[in-house]
């Protein structure tokens, strides 16, 4: 900005070519600038609120490659645009600071956490599994089939998807294992 | 100049959900204001201020609502209206039948008022009315010199701690500039929250008093939305259940500005007093 | 279709969407009833199934868990007070140098010469430090608005420091003399309006205990400023040479007291936060101070220590006020009482069909 | 529900505006309450009572819809003989075996039942019945009832349901809902009122319920007892008729339709348990209904194991169905519990749940982690169930060390949903499709991810075994392709599997198409048709404004998009609508099919006038009037004579612990009701019994508006933290003054189980009740609290004890017996010598609360 422009945005010059000093005079050139940031976005996304069973529509506003803002869809007739506090929060949810973003590692009789990298836990995890897994396993019981087994359990599936529900139910299953519940429950 | 937008926050149908609260606070990023457990029922972020551009509160009362009967029986007195939240332990109450008991929830916010204060009184012109005759600050002009805060009669401007500006509902002005609803109207479930162009509001206000009234809710009443108050009507206005005091509202608010003319004539007058008597004061003798 | 084909469709997509946002709502009002809803409509009269109870005396007045209702100014009381203070010393002191200027009072004109720029200097500094951004004092002169007592103010000061900055200076300095003396002139005139617009200031706030006096207040601020620019001139002139400043601190102590005691029974409840607490504790004691003071002033004709002494105690007294008037401000806004009883009074008298005057105060039949 | 799901609440607020009369019974004055016309505070654990006297008023009155209940429901139906009442037997059912604590059902069953006649003594498989939960496996549906139904249309025969409702319920009265739930009369004759006045041909009442009405010991019998009053007023297939189940997370409807239950395939057929061996024919005999949908299990089981283990299932090996694990009892997340600290389950995978602070006796959960060997919790943040070695409650009080706690624990990030595609089901059971936004950061994955290379890494370990306990895993269908920079696995392709292949790789799209040759696979047959013609159908989103009211373009509602179930009921037999108001499902003559704005939930071409062949089976045995197609006789159950395994009807017992007796029964309490004997869950003596004068409070737990189950996604959260950043108790004053409790002060809360602290909220909406003459004070405790995150505090679960519900196994936390008293809680081991301290004056022992 040139000083004669810097000059010229001056108010109070503005304010006396009469301009209102409580009004446009007044404005900043931020503020004539001004957007809502979701016009910025690269592209929105359908998705649906990850609280409760209402299922309220959301969309979400994409700007290089981050969350920039999540608010209801209108368009839905279950919701009609609308969201509660926690939908309304989906935003600090999903992009806030108490989120992890590191796999941790308590070795036994540990005091405290340890950093582990994701598929090295990877190869841990399967690696127990299997071995949990034969611990447990029950061929028959009384001369009857079982083919089961009791040594590993899970929990856990209602803030989960259908999918990944499924595929949970179909490994676990082929495992053998039977110990499978979730919030559906309790 | 665009058509006047505002806010008609029907309390009658507010659910104390809190949505508007937090949408805001998501929209404009409005820092956290901190875990501050008040006893004051369920309403935990006691007013509007910096941090917080809209403010629910909650107000249990020994009144009846209508003909809704609320199931509740109690004995023994309750304390006073107007008692701190510490000694009372519902407040604020209305002396009453024990048998009594209604749970009002009202979601305040800035008034976007037609005389505004904070606007007037504002040295830089942070402060400013908007295209839509809404009031908004503008965080880059703000030098936190503070004098708005004082200036609202309905206690509405905070100072943020870190940054000593003044803050406040912009009436979304960035989402309205483009066609958007506001974030806290659109999140609101039961629409206790209306945008709109104003005088659409009015009218609609006025019916929604009649129907109210007629079926009975005999309490229900507007706020701020008569253009004859002190505050020229207000830009955000209410429909309430109760006297605006209990809601933490001043019953008559007056924009202070409108006396200004009268005090810079007594202002000029003690100035020129000043002047006079000082040199008055080397009329006479030397000693 | 690839995921990020897909993505940009929606992006489009969600585009749209943004406008059938707002008419999407139009779109579905006709039928969207939620809003409408009644709730007790149902049903028969309640029933009075209760026996008698203990009854709890009326309240005086009703609030939200006995919040405020107004923000109590962020103000710190020795930054804004002081400023007040200041700024009334200043404007004063400039009215008298000026006046000893022209009626040959070198030691007088001097001494409050000094003293204005001293006292503007430090109100200036002690209003920058009580700014949130100091850095943006700047955007004081950003507008001028006639509407915000703070903007004029900025705008007198503008006009007042330098022309009270020259007078000292030249003063201090013994150069350019005749700049001086504009200065000193030019200062004499903005002052009173220093002094003055102070009042404006606190009245044009929600404040309860300063609203209610907004009529008072410009007349308590400037017979303050002139009992403390008498003070001043007390203290720094001879015997020989005060007479005007001792006229001058006489006059405004005592008005000083008067205007006080009017504003206080025009203010009706509000008038108790000047009584309670440590308002009441700075007002009783700002007000024995300039009594004395004015007192002591005209005791103390022929001696040089007690007019020196009556000088400071106008001094000191006229500064409690301001802190006395900006402390009962404070508390004024901090109990809900003082904004919920007038208002109600009000409305009360307004629906009895009592006038209004446009002022909001209640004119009775 | 203005709480628990408010942008819900927007159409109760909808129909408000129309003149619905709202009601609300809860212990509490909520926000609810708040919008409603009537609240109806009643002592928690009372339901069957208040809803019994509101049936008693139904029949009593004459006020049931006459037409309807004989069109549609089991009224009719003779009984058998050996049938016993609670009215007969003081409490018990008929068939009740002492030593095993469970019913022999056979003698609930309809008059002309095949199944041989009650011994009156329970065998093993009796006993695996009941406790793998086969209620559960109905939850699309019925249960089986074979043989000829025998009915006396006139309602007359003594032992018709009709009659035995009558009887039943007989004592039901308004007087003694008085005293049992502590509903003044006058309050409850205006319950009557408006229900009754709500109901009919041109009226239609809904109910609505969530876990206030679940988790207790009576669970299922609450909901049994709506079911009964909704049938009798007409209100069930109909529209604004119903019973809604407002349901939890935002998949729960998903995670049981697609069950991670362990008594569950998908789409409720039940998972095959010990007794079951025979292989795949002896099992769909066991488990297949004759009449209705449930009559073509057999095509939905072999597409099942189609879905799973692909060309590898085949006819003769019965399409792997020996690759499926058996139950051999009662797999449930409690007993799970138990058999980790017996040290069978050594490994854990906590995926989205945190019962260190959300299940209930939370103690017991840590308790049985402190016992395995590993345990993986994949989460957003650092949960309570994550750290509980390090800082949980017994860490606090000495009981445990962390330098001598083996479990080794691994913590895996999780993505959030804006960064995994997917679906989710919600209470509509309408499946609604989430796009990915963005790649989740850092280490953060998708549960998709987690499970599908979980897989791979073990399927690639076993690729060489050739033990045959590893073949299921060998022969999986587990080739899904992957996206992006993550190898994300395509939920799309994941999807399309669930919805299920025809020949030649087609999409289905209907449930219909689904053979049992192998022609044929679906991963989940009442999801069946989400995938048809290759378009996710989940996705769909034409706005609400460019549709009528049932918005059929909107998601994907399971079965076969219905939005309303049962409609064939909103028309009358003959086919037309019970009344132009309250239209919906219509016959068209002419074009010979069912039209309205919904999909039929009947066959759409069968005329009401239709009578199946007697030797027909399935969906063709159905008859034109048959509206409840999924029961095995057509009907709408006010008996259910199977399936349930606490009574063909509900009774009202007393919660496990309850300051309160029970007037109408010796047996006070669901004699069914599911127990769990451990140290670390010993219960409190109950109804009048010496000790329960300790414990003389009923204390609630229920959620804010503000907060999340037990937090994770709410206390972790600023914005919704600040709102309600502390836990606290709601008392009346009351209480308050009884206990000299203050007002923003702190409330100790003691049980036989734990001791915490909260502040106090005193509150009007808390109200006395009158119950048994005598006054009863109630605490509410809201439960998201734990000790991590930003809003921390005690959690309220800790107090709670053990005792399900028998048929779905949900634990009572919902009507719990406490004391209460002024101040801050002891820290370290004075808290458990307090506790102590209650047991021992109480005179508490394993044997305590166990009596039936
Ligand atoms: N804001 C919010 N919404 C949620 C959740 C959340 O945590 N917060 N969680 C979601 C989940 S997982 C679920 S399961 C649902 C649960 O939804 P709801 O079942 O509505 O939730 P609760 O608050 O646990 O219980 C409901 C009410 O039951 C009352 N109640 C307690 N005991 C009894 C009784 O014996 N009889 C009767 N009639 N009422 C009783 C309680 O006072 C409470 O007001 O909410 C979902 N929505
Ligand atoms: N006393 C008492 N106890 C109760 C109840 C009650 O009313 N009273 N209600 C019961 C009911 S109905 C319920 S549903 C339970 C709830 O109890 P929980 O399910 O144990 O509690 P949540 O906090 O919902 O736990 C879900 C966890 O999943 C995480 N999460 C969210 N999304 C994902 C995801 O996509 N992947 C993964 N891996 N994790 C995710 C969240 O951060 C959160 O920590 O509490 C039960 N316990
Ligand atoms: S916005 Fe609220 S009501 Fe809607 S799904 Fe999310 S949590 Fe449930
Ligand atoms: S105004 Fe709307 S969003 Fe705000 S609390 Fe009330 S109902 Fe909720
Ligand atoms: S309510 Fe207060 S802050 Fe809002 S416009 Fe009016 S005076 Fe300004
Ligand atoms: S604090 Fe900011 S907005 Fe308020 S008056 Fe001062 S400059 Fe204007
Ligand atoms: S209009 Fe915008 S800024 Fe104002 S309260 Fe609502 S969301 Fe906040
Ligand atoms: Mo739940």
């Amino acid at each position: 900005m040139t000083l004669r422009e810097l000059v010229a945005s001056w108010p109070v010059l503005r304010q006396l070519k009469g301009g209102d000093p409580r009004g446009d005079a007044a404005k900043s050139r931020r503020t004539a600038r001004l957007r809502p940031r979701i016009r910025d976005a690269d592209k929105v996304v359908d998705s649906v609120c990850p609280y409760c069973a209402v299922g309220c529509a959301q969309k979400v506003y994409v700007k290089d490659e981050r969350v920039i803002q999540i608010e209801g869809d209108p368009k839905s007739p279950i919701s009609r645009g609308r969201l509660c506090p926690k939908g309304s929060a989906s935003l600090q949810l999903t992009t806030g600071s108490s989120r992890m973003h590191e796999v941790l590692y308590r070795r036994p009789y540990g005091t405290d956490w340890e950093r582990l990298p994701l598929d090295r836990a990877m190869d841990m995890i399967a690696d127990r599994m299997i071995a949990a897994r034969r611990d447990g396993w029950v061929w028959e019981y009384e001369g009857r089939n079982v083919r089961h087994t009791l040594g590993i359990a899970s929990l856990g599936g209602a803030t989960l998807d259908n999918e990944e529900n499924y595929l949970l139910k179909k490994l676990w299953t082929a495992l053998g294992a039977v110990q499978i519940e979730n919030q559906a429950r309790i | 100049m665009a058509e006047r937008m505002g806010f008609f926050t029907d309390t009658s149908v507010c659910i104390g959900c809190k949505a508007c609260e937090v949408a805001c606070k998501e929209w404009n990023a409005i820092p956290e204001d901190g875990l501050n457990f008040t006893g004051m029922s369920y309403d935990n972020t006691e007013r509007l201020g910096a941090d917080s551009w809209r403010h629910v509160a909650f107000i249990e009362q020994r009144k009846p609502l209508a003909r809704q009967e609320p199931g509740v029986d109690h004995e023994g007195p309750v304390p006073p209206l107007g008692t701190p939240p510490d000694l009372a332990p519902m407040n604020p109450m209305t002396p009453g039948e024990g048998g009594d008991l209604r749970w009002l929830m009202s979601s305040d916010v800035c008034k976007h008022c037609t005389v505004a204060a904070c606007l007037d009184v504002c040295p830089t012109g942070a402060l400013f009315r908007t295209e839509f005759g809404t009031v908004v600050v503008q965080s880059d002009v703000c030098n936190g010199c503070g004098y708005c805060i004082p200036a609202c009669p309905f206690g509405v401007l905070g100072q943020r701690k870190d940054d000593g500006r003044a803050w406040k509902c912009t009436l979304c002005y960035d989402r309205i500039g483009d066609g958007l609803e506001p974030a806290c109207a659109k999140a609101c479930p039961t629409d206790s929250i209306q945008y709109g162009p104003l005088d659409e509001l009015r009218e609609r206000a006025a019916a929604r008093v009649t129907t109210l009234n007629d079926a009975g809710v005999d309490d229900a009443r507007l706020y701020l939305a008569d253009t004859d108050d002190g505050i020229g009507g207000a830009g955000a206005f209410f429909l309430l259940l109760d006297d605006p005091e209990v809601y933490g509202l001043p019953p008559d608010p007056i924009a202070t500005t409108r006396d200004l003319p009268a005090m810079w004539r007594h202002a000029a007058l003690a100035a020129a007093g000043l002047l006079g008597a000082g040199l008055l004061a080397f009329a006479g003798r030397r000693r | 279709m690839s995921e990020e084909a897909r993505g940009r469709d929606d992006g489009q997509a969600g585009r749209d969407a943004i406008s059938e946002e707002v008419h999407g709502r139009q779109a579905l009002s006709p039928g969207d009833h939620a809003r409408d809803a009644l709730t007790g409509t149902a049903g028969p009269r309640r029933r009075r199934r209760r026996r008698e109870r203990p009854v709890v005396p009326e309240p005086e007045f009703t609030s939200y868990y006995g919040r405020p209702v107004v923000k109590p100014p962020v103000w710190k009381a020795l930054d804004i007070a002081g400023y007040l203070f200041l700024g009334g010393l200043a404007g004063a002191s400039s009215v008298l140098s000026a006046g000893a200027e022209l009626t040959g009072r070198p030691r007088l004109a001097r001494g409050t010469r000094i003293g204005a720029a001293g006292a503007i200097a430090v109100s200036l500094a002690a209003l920058v430090h009580d700014l949130g951004r100091p850095a943006r004092f700047v955007n004081m002169l950003r507008v001028l608005k006639w509407t915000s007592p703070m903007s004029v103010g900025s705008w007198i000061l503008s006009a007042y420091a330098p022309a009270a900055g020259a007078a000292a200076l030249s003063a201090v300095t013994g150069r350019l003399p005749r700049i001086g003396t504009a200065g000193a002139m030019a200062g004499a005139v903005a002052g009173p309006a220093v002094a003055a617009y102070t009042g404006v200031l606190l009245a044009d706030t929600a404040v309860p205990g300063w609203h209610e006096g907004h009529r008072e207040l410009p007349y308590l601020f400037v017979s303050s400023a002139a009992g403390a620019g008498g003070g001043l001139g007390l203290l720094v002139a001879p015997l020989a040479e005060a007479a005007p400043a001792r006229r001058m601190g006489v006059a405004g102590g005592t008005a000083e007291l008067l205007v006080a005691h009017f504003m206080r029974r025009r203010m009706g409840v509000v008038a108790e936060a000047y009584e309670t607490g440590r308002a009441g504790v700075l007002i009783r004691t700002a007000e024995a101070l300039t009594g004395a003071g004015a007192l002591a002033a005209v005791l103390g004709r022929r001696s040089r220590w007690l007019s020196a002494a009556a000088g400071g105690a106008l001094l000191a007294g006229s500064a409690l006020t301001r802190f006395g008037v900006f402390e009962a401000g404070m508390i004024s806004s901090k109990d809900p009482k003082y904004t919920v009883v007038p208002q109600r009074a009000r409305l009360d008298a307004r629906d009895d069909g009592n006038a209004v005057r446009p002022d909001g105060t209640v004119q009775q039949h | 529900m203005a709480e628990c799901h408010p942008v819900g609440f927007q159409w109760v607020m909808e129909a408000k505006a129309r003149g619905a009369v709202v009601i609300h019974v809860d212990p509490r004055f909520t926000r609810t309450s708040a919008l409603s016309d009537l609240h109806v505070p009643i002592r928690a654990g009372t339901d069957i009572a208040f809803l019994g006297g509101l049936i008693h008023h139904v029949l009593e009155n004459e006020k049931y819809f006459r037409e309807y209940v004989l069109a549609y429901t089991n009224a009719a139906t003779i009984v058998r003989e050996e049938f016993r009442d609670t009215e007969d037997l003081d409490g018990l059912f008929s068939g009740y075996d002492e030593e095993h604590r469970v019913y022999d059902p056979r003698s609930w069953q309809y008059a002309g039942s095949e199944m041989p006649a009650p011994s009156g003594e329970v065998d093993e498989e009796m006993l695996l019945m009941t406790e793998t939960a086969r209620v559960e496996a109905h939850g699309s549906g019925g249960p089986e009832v074979s043989g000829k139904i025998y009915t006396d249309e006139t309602l007359q025969h003594p032992r018709c349901v009709f009659q035995i409702l009558k009887r039943h319920f007989a004592r039901y009265t308004p007087e003694m809902v008085e005293q049992i739930c502590g509903v003044p009369r006058d309050l409850f004759d205006r319950v009557c009122e408006y229900l009754t006045g709500n109901s009919g041909p041109d009226r239609t009442t809904a109910i609505g319920y969530a876990v206030g009405w679940t988790q207790h010991t009576t669970g299922v019998q609450n909901i049994r007892a709506a079911s009964i009053l909704q049938s009798l007023l007409g209100n069930i297939g109909r529209p604004g008729g119903g019973i809604l189940a407002l349901r939890g997370h935002a998949n729960i409807q998903g995670s049981t339709d697609i069950p991670a239950l362990f008594d569950l395939l998908p789409a409720y057929i039940p998972m095959p348990h010990l007794g079951q061996n025979e292989g795949l024919a002896a099992y769909l005999e066991d488990e297949a209904a004759s009449k209705g949908y449930w009559g073509k299990m057999s095509a939905y089981m072999v597409s099942l194991l189609k879905a799973w283990w692909g060309e590898h299932a085949t006819a003769d090996n019965d399409f792997c169905f020996d690759y499926l694990p058996r139950l051999t009892g009662n797999h449930s997340t409690y007993h799970t519990v138990l058999r980790q600290m017996e040290g069978v389950c050594k490994g854990y995978l906590l995926m989205g749940e945190n019962p260190a602070a959300g299940s209930s006796n939370s103690r017991y959960e840590r308790m049985g982690m402190a016992n395995l060997d590993w345990l993986v919790v994949r989460d957003f943040s650092l949960i309570e169930s994550a750290t509980w070695w390090k800082d949980g409650p017994e860490i606090e009080t000495g009981e445990m060390r962390t330098e001598d706690l083996r479990t080794e624990v691994f913590f895996l990030p999780a993505a959030a949903h804006t960064e995994k595609s997917g679906s989710f089901t919600n209470t509509d059971r309408l499946l609604q499709w989430r796009d990915q936004a963005v790649e989740p950061a850092g280490e953060a994955r998708s549960d998709l991810w987690f499970v599908y290379h979980l897989g791979r890494l073990i399927r690639e370990r076993l690729a060489s075994s050739d033990d045959p306990m590893d073949l299921p895993i060998k022969h999986l269908t587990w080739d899904y392709p992957t996206e992006g920079t993550q190898a994300e696995p395509s939920a799309e392709a994941v999807l399309a599997e669930i919805n299920g292949f025809g020949p030649g790789g087609r999409h289905l799209s209907s449930y219909d198409e689904l053979a049992d040759d192998g022609s044929t696979s679906c991963g989940c047959w009442i999801y069946c048709g989400v995938y048809a013609d290759g378009v996710n159908q989940a996705a769909r989103r034409k706005p609400g404004w460019e549709q009528d009211h049932v918005a059929l373009e909107w998601g994907w509602a399971w079965p076969a998009n219905r939005r309303i179930l049962y409609n064939r009921a909103s028309a009358d037999p003959g086919g037309r609508p019970w009344s132009d108001r309250k239209a919906y499902l219509r016959w068209d003559a002419e074009r010979g099919r069912w039209t309205g704005p919904d999909t039929p939930d009947f066959p759409p071409t069968l005329s009401p006038d239709h009578r199946p062949p007697p030797d027909a089976t399935g969906p063709d045995a159905l008859s034109g009037t048959d509206a409840f197609i999924m029961q095995a006789d057509g009907r709408a159950w006010l008996y259910a004579p199977a399936g349930i395994v606490d009574g063909p009807l509900p009774a009202h017992y007393e919660p496990q612990e309850s300051p309160s007796e029970n007037p109408l029964y010796h047996y006070g309490r669901n004699p069914a009701r599911e127990l769990i004997q451990h140290p670390v869950n010993r219960y409190q003596p109950s109804d009048g019994k010496p000790g329960s004068e300790l414990f003389p409070y009923v204390t609630t737990t229920y959620r804010l508006t503000e907060h999340h189950t037990v937090g994770g996604m709410s206390r972790w959260v600023p914005y919704l933290s600040e709102l309600q950043p502390e836990f606290f108790c709601e008392v009346s004053p009351e209480l308050a003054a009884e206990r000299g409790l203050t007002h923003l002060g702190w409330a100790t809360i003691v049980s036989a189980r734990a001791v915490i602290e909260a502040r106090v909220l005193v509150t009007e909406r808390m109200t006395p009740l009158i119950v048994e003459g005598r006054p009863l004070h109630q605490i509410g405790l809201p439960y998201h609290w734990g000790r991590n995150g930003y809003s921390r505090g005690d959690s309220a679960n800790e107090l709670a004890h053990l005792s399900l519900d028998p048929n779905t196994h949900i634990q009572e936390v919902k009507a719990m017996a406490c004391d209460i008293r002024p101040g801050r809680r002891p820290r370290g081991p004075a808290a458990l010598e307090l506790v102590e301290d209650y047991r021992r004056r109480a005179g508490i022992t394993e044997r305590t609360g166990m009596e039936i």
